[in-house]
């Protein structure tokens, strides 16, 4: 589909979103209380699909979080981005996508290990690469290893 | 009637296809000439790698013992590693100017990933990769190396 | 543990059972988690991290020619297709083109690495299953796809052949002859592949009908690569997103609805078919030019967000940029291929045997580096 | 015909006398066992050592290799060199071991096929043993080594080495099955169960040309039995490397493990003496009807390296399985034996039953 017929059915979908048409990427920002409730509309809708999650990540703006949603449609074969930022750094927490994408399983325990960031409904959620008595999330700009970190 | 020809073709397929697997693991045992295996401390002297093949990084120098070094950091700044240290000190030339010259070029081998960067990036070609691979060594101390070899001097013209 | 604490073994209960990290069938240091009953696999879990060497964290220190060797150690086995994703992401922001020739190299590299991979895969994937031999066999046609690396690239494995804007050096003269005579040479020995496995009664009672995995269930766990493909699903970003030389080639995805261990393993050996069909399609028409732009000494990426996926061996690999416009990526996050593929090992062989779960986890080709990271 | 000059018998019975004639029959009888068990201990291991290696050599052939080859010429001291490291290695006791069972299991496991040995005919008059009922006895001792590699996986406390042996015994159980009903076949043909009749009803052709499609049907069922029967080739879940890093035997090392792997091979030379005599004609040389000439161009050639030479083929074939396929899992390892093996077997004695009462062999 279209990348403007995928705007105006995204601004029907939740109004408020923020959408820019990237230079790769369709890119839709949402506040992140609306993140489950869109993702659960763009997959199940009949004229989105995006049914596979490729890629969901997080990016530290040093004051806020952005979590970052690669979407594909198998069937109609356009790309989206969804975004959803987090301003709380002490608690950070998002619904989790994984009841609607498998693949957010593992990327999701990964975001929570490096990044600290809690997934609600998660189905579970450990630390995944690092041990559990790791202080710290290694990939905020943060975080300070003196230990590990050799600067130069 | 049927299900016992079946079973009986099903067995027979299984069996001929057992065969033809066999066929070529025969067929290697009785061809030795087939054997790729290399003997190697053996074959050394005749083992010759390709010229590409990045082994280690040298420092180019010719007869009179002149390299092309100009210390001025570049191999240092685009190592990912950290496995080059240049330390250059100032000397002054006959002319009275002051002048930056090389005064060792460390090399860890032992954090070198051997990505090509620092003599891709040379400005003035001082590095190469040389082939040599064997470079195991009791102690991890003598992996690191002076690249410039003693009394080497910049070659004239080079620092223009 | 006290002698009064070993309860007995009953029928029904579970024990638990750890394979790995050191096992040799899990090929590097993954640790699965068993519960079994008997030999039945009840729930398996993994246990990652045991090589995390925080690669993402790496390169926002580093500048981007530098993160490109970082990504020869992520999946190894395909050290020039992750190369690629990277340079590929820094010439698309850049909006630098790059002459045809380059293009040309990279997509014949990259499916002469995809036959070595597949072929190591080969190999490991016999030993898996217990047939030696196939080790061997397959190492030794791999050994002539290296030795052409080392001649043109300068290393076997870590290729780091590719830097945005082009390459690292111009082909080797060599090049062209060595590659079609290794074709000439390797459409003689995959034939014996098939005599030796595929067509053995054994490997396929092994493999048939085991560890099936439906097309829904792998688009929604992300699996990518040949065992997407498997499963039907059309997963392949050389044909959905061509990019390199790939739009020059004609080729066929290769899939398969079937979805079970045996289909995996058949998707991979039509692969080295077909990567050979494309190789031989480019290798005569490479064309006159320049093997490299000129880049700036210093790549900055403007600010903004870049993605760039590639089709690893393994599956589908991405790399996410985001700069802040300065040389050191702000955040560079990689979609490896094995991490998704890792997720459905669960789903799929529960209620199989410990065997089984072999010839599964062997099917899905695992690359531990890959998935730490 | 000088078909005897290579016999035996005459040589030990004058031993015997003389032994007889110079102490009482107590201590004779000792010094002849002493004697038997010395030479059958050198045997045992010159055998096991040259099988490791001839196996290491074949399997580099058939994978582009060229094997060991740094000790000695061709590497042939190579396994020597092996067994001396294992023999200088440290013996690992593990916690919570049943220690008896674990100390006491690869005697068992080599012990087994020690006792097999035993009855086994080298040549004309050259065996420990000749029982009336020798088939029986080297399928009972034989079966005896699963034993051993219950105990050892049961008492390493390793689930792996567990589950190694559980399968090792289901895996024995039913092909123990193939193997005696594939061997009844033949002694339904030789009409005895001793081995020196058996080899002797072979004098004018081996069985498995004078049984002709039984007596081949039953040679491939007891080729197949056997392969399992010993844990190896294909059928070698016990240990199966990787699924179960080594099975029974992950926790064994030094000389302990060195049993283990001493008593595989000897079995597989058990085996493949078992299918030498009973089915190729044991020590007895090659001979085909009416061609006199031939014959005793055959006669001359000794009857120990006729024997050698029939076990060296069958154990070549057993190697060129193992290095050939892949492994099967456990319940079509099952499946083979109960669905295929067993039945084709029952079938195969009705056959060579109606065959001789018909006198249809040759």
């Amino acid at each position: 589909m279209e990348n403007n017929k995928l705007q105006e059915l995204i601004q029907n979908f939740t109004p408020e979103a923020e959408i820019t048409a990237g230079k790769q990427f369709l890119t839709v920002t949402v506040d992140k209380s609306r993140l489950h409730e869109l993702a659960k509309k763009l997959k199940e809708s009949e004229e989105t699909q995006f049914d596979y999650l490729f890629c969901e990540s997080a990016v530290d703006y040093n004051d806020y979080f952005m979590m970052v949603y690669h979407l594909d449609s198998t069937t109609h074969r356009h790309q989206l981005v969804l975004k959803a930022k987090i301003t709380d750094r002490e608690n950070p927490e998002i619904d989790s996508v994984c009841d609607l994408w498998e693949a957010a399983n593992y990327h999701e325990r990964e975001i929570f290990d490096l990044f600290g960031i809690r997934f609600i409904n998660h189905p579970d959620m450990r630390k995944i690469f690092l041990d559990n008595d790791w202080v710290g999330f290694p990939l905020r700009k943060d975080y300070v290893d003196k230990v590990n970190v050799v600067e130069r | 009637m049927k299900s016992i020809i079946n079973y009986l073709a099903e067995i027979f397929r299984g069996v001929s296809a057992l065969i033809k697997g066999m066929k070529v693991t025969g067929y290697y045992f009785i061809h030795p000439g087939e054997i790729v295996t290399q003997q190697y401390p053996e074959n050394r002297k005749k083992l010759v790698m390709f010229e590409r093949f990045k082994g280690e990084v040298v420092m180019i120098h010719n007869e009179n013992n002149e390299h092309h070094c100009t210390a001025c950091g570049i191999c240092e700044m685009n190592c990912p590693n950290g496995s080059i240290e240049i330390i250059s000190k100032t000397v002054t030339s006959e002319d009275g100017k002051k002048k930056k010259v090389l005064a060792h070029h460390i090399y860890h081998l032992g954090m070198c990933t051997f990505c090509n960067l620092c003599v891709k990036t040379c400005p003035s070609n001082a590095l190469k990769m040389d082939q040599t691979f064997e470079h195991a060594v009791f102690d991890r101390t003598k992996l690191t190396k002076v690249l410039n070899r003693p009394g080497s001097v910049l070659m004239k013209g080079v620092d223009k | 543990m006290d002698a009064e604490k070993i309860q007995p073994l009953t029928e029904e209960q579970e024990f638990s059972i750890n394979m790995g990290p050191q096992h040799p069938s899990t090929h590097g240091v993954l640790r699965l988690m068993l519960k079994l009953q008997g030999e039945m696999v009840r729930e398996v879990k993994p246990q990652l991290g045991y090589i995390h060497r925080g690669i993402e964290k790496m390169c926002e220190k580093l500048t981007y020619p530098q993160t490109i060797h970082l990504t020869d150690r992520l999946d190894y086995l395909s050290a020039h297709i992750l190369n690629e994703s990277v340079c590929l992401a820094v010439e698309n922001a850049l909006e630098v083109e790059v002459p045809d020739r380059v293009k040309y190299v990279r997509t014949i590299i990259d499916e002469l690495n995809r036959i070595a991979s597949h072929q190591l895969w080969w190999c490991a994937f016999g030993m898996d299953l217990g047939a030696l031999t196939t080790f061997f066999y397959g190492l030794r046609d791999r050994e002539k796809i290296l030795d052409i690396f080392e001649e043109t690239c300068g290393a076997r494995l870590l290729l780091s052949y590719n830097v945005p804007g082009g390459l690292m050096f111009d082909i080797h003269p060599n090049f062209q002859k060595r590659t079609k005579d290794f074709i000439k040479y390797f459409r003689k020995k995959l034939p014996e592949y098939d005599a030796l496995l595929t067509g053995n009664p054994i490997m396929q009672e092994r493999t048939k009908g085991i560890g099936y995995f439906s097309k829904e269930d792998a688009i929604n766990f992300g699996l990518s690569g040949p065992p997407g493909r498997a499963s039907g699903f059309s997963c392949d970003v050389r044909v959905h997103q061509p990019y390199s030389a790939y739009p020059f080639a004609k080729f066929k995805e290769i899939l398969y609805t079937e979805g079970d261990t045996f289909h995996r393993y058949k998707v991979r050996i039509d692969e080295m078919w077909e990567s050979m069909n494309i190789i031989e399609q480019l290798i005569d028409n490479i064309p006159e030019g320049d093997f490299a732009v000129k880049m700036k000494p210093v790549i900055k990426l403007p600010e903004g967000e870049y993605y760039q996926r590639v089709e690893a061996a393994r599956g589908e690999f991405g790399v996410y940029i985001v700069s802040d416009g300065n040389k050191n990526p702000y955040r560079m996050k990689f979609r490896s291929p094995n991490f998704c593929n890792l997720a459905p090992l669960h789903k799929m062989s529960v209620g199989y045997k410990i065997a089984d779960l072999v010839a599964i986890s062997g099917s899905l080709d695992f690359v531990v580096p890959d998935m730490d990271r | 015909m000088n078909f005897d000059i290579y016999d035996f018998s005459s040589f030990t019975k004058s031993i015997d006398e003389g032994l007889m004639a110079s102490m009482s029959p107590f201590w004779a009888i000792t010094i002849e066992m002493i004697i038997i068990g010395v030479l059958i201990l050198g045997f045992y291991a010159v055998v096991g050592l040259y099988l490791v290696y001839a196996e290491r050599k074949i399997c580099a052939f058939m994978q582009c290799r060229v094997g060991p080859n740094r000790v000695g010429p061709y590497g042939f001291f190579q396994t020597i060199a092996d067994l001396i490291k294992l023999l200088l290695k440290e013996l690992i006791p593990i916690k919570n071991a049943d220690k008896i069972l674990f100390n006491i299991a690869p005697f068992i496991v080599i012990i087994a096929s020690f006792m097999a040995i035993a009855a086994i005919p080298f040549a004309k008059g050259l065996h420990a043993l000749d029982f009336n009922i020798g088939v029986l006895y080297v399928m009972a001792v034989s079966s005896m080594g699963v034993i051993g590699i219950l105990l050892a996986g049961w008492s390493s406390n390793n689930k792996y080495s567990l589950i190694g042996a559980m399968r090792s015994g289901a895996q024995i159980v039913s092909y123990e099955l193939s193997v005696g009903l594939s061997l009844i076949t033949i002694v339904i043909l030789a009409g005895s169960l001793q081995f020196s009749t058996i080899v002797e009803g072979q004098r004018n052709g081996w069985f498995i040309f004078t049984g002709h499609i039984p007596a081949i049907i039953a040679f491939l069922v007891f080729l197949v039995a056997s392969t399992a029967e010993t844990n190896r080739g294909p059928f070698d879940l016990a240990e199966a490397e990787s699924e179960l890093t080594a099975g029974f035997h992950t926790e064994y090392s030094g000389i302990k493990f060195a049993f283990f792997f001493l008593a595989e091979y000897m079995n597989m030379f058990i085996v493949a003496s078992i299918a030498a005599t009973v089915f190729l004609g044991g020590w007895m040389p090659f001979h085909i009807g009416g061609w006199e000439a031939f014959n005793g161009i055959m006669d001359y050639i000794p009857p120990f390296i006729w024997y050698i030479g029939k076990t060296a083929f069958v154990i070549f074939l057993m190697m060129w399985f193992k290095w050939t396929f892949p492994r099967l899992r456990i319940d079509q390892l099952l499946t083979l034996e109960w669905k295929y093996l067993l039945p084709i077997n029952l079938f195969n004695i009705i056959l060579m039953a109606f065959i001789v009462l018909m006198g249809w062999h040759f």
